[in-house]
């Protein structure tokens, strides 16, 4: 399945550009997801260990089971006001 | 109740026209405007990005609650993304309610509800030249991840 | 700072023009209107009574020390008396600070402070024809006497 | 000497006017001046006990000594906002 991983920010800043799709196993979770992210070395390497994390427009927790077509927002510190 | 993430600049009187019903003795207008300087550096201006769709939603929801701790649905929140220039107004949230302890208490949660939640951030331009991002939240630590 | 008692309507947009300094991240607006109701009774309108001098001395003495605790001097109070009618404001408070936490804590000190202090009384006309002077705080029960 | 007494809201009502012109011995107090008002009988007898004063326009204790043309206020429970 194919999951759409977007950045803002610092994390943007970090890995450099604004989205990635990733081929992940079915099922595969937020956490897997971001391990994988992470295997790719370079900024990505340097994205925390717990980001917060939106699946579909919503926050999500790191053992949320993905689906295909999913939206995965990696949200970093907010600063809104 | 009405909320938004505009790219408009935010006129605060307008947000109160028409917004008190009959039995309302008490209204609130908070209105976050950008400042001249973050900590003790000047600061010439501020970049407000959102993750739009779903700081559309967290809003919307931030907004469903505070009417059900307001016991108001007399109720706006307006957030401003884009560049903004000092003493632009970013965000305006406007309460109105029978008594006045519960527009207080509204207007007060609900912004620091923005700042727990809602997917925006500042990226700072200095006089200087020099530019940053501006520190956060995490919203993980609230509970929400 | 600018405080005052006035017999004309007040316009709380007004009240925030010009208000802000290039320093201040936030501005707080209340509003204080006639409401249709007390308790469970319909009201249809409102006399407010004032003794004027010492009213404007009281109001200004608030404000000083509002601008104290705020650690700003951008600040208006302007109260009404006469007759308002159902959704006429009685009193606009606007306090601009760099930071939130301040202009909420001085807004409320502020509203807190009229409702002790303040020598203003309200008569209520109720819409079955009957009136009654709305009970009130004791400014002796504070210390002030 | 002589002390002008104002009535405000329900104390008005009660006395039945909203000022009063009142001579007393000189160095008299608040307190005094309450007594002496009460002492004309009628509303002015159904004064509170203790009620807040301000005396040329400032809050004062019922142990302020009066001066020549002071103005005395009976300030009713206040209900401003």
């Amino acid at each position: 399945m194919n999951v759409r991983t977007l950045f803002f920010a610092t994390y943007r800043d970090l890995v450099g550009a604004p989205e990635v799709t990733i081929e992940l196993d079915d099922g595969a979770t937020v956490a897997e997801l971001l391990a994988r992210l992470r295997g790719r070395g370079e900024g990505f390497a340097s994205l925390p260990e717990h980001p917060a994390v939106a699946v579909n427009l919503e926050y999500a927790r790191h053992d949320r089971a993905l689906r295909d077509g999913d939206e995965v927002a990696f949200i970093p510190p907010v600063a809104g006001g | 109740m009405h909320t938004a993430i505009t790219t408009e600049p935010i006129d605060p009187a307008a947000v109160l026209d028409g917004l008190a019903a009959p039995e309302d003795g008490a209204v609130l207008l908070f209105v976050g405007v950008v400042r001249d300087h973050a900590d003790e550096r000047p600061v010439r201006g501020m970049r407000y990005e959102a993750y739009v769709p779903m700081a559309e939603r967290e809003l919307r929801s931030i907004g469903e609650e505070a009417v059900r701790r307001a016991g108001s649905d007399r109720l706006v929140i307006v957030h401003r993304i884009g560049e903004l220039g000092i003493g632009e107004v970013s965000v305006a949230i406007a309460v109105a309610t029978p008594h006045r302890a519960e527009a207080y208490e509204t207007s007060r949660w609900i912004i620091e509800a923005i700042k727990r939640r809602l997917p925006v951030w500042k990226h700072e331009h200095y006089t200087d030249g020099g530019s940053a991002w501006v520190e956060g939240t995490d919203p993980s630590l609230q509970g929400a991840s």
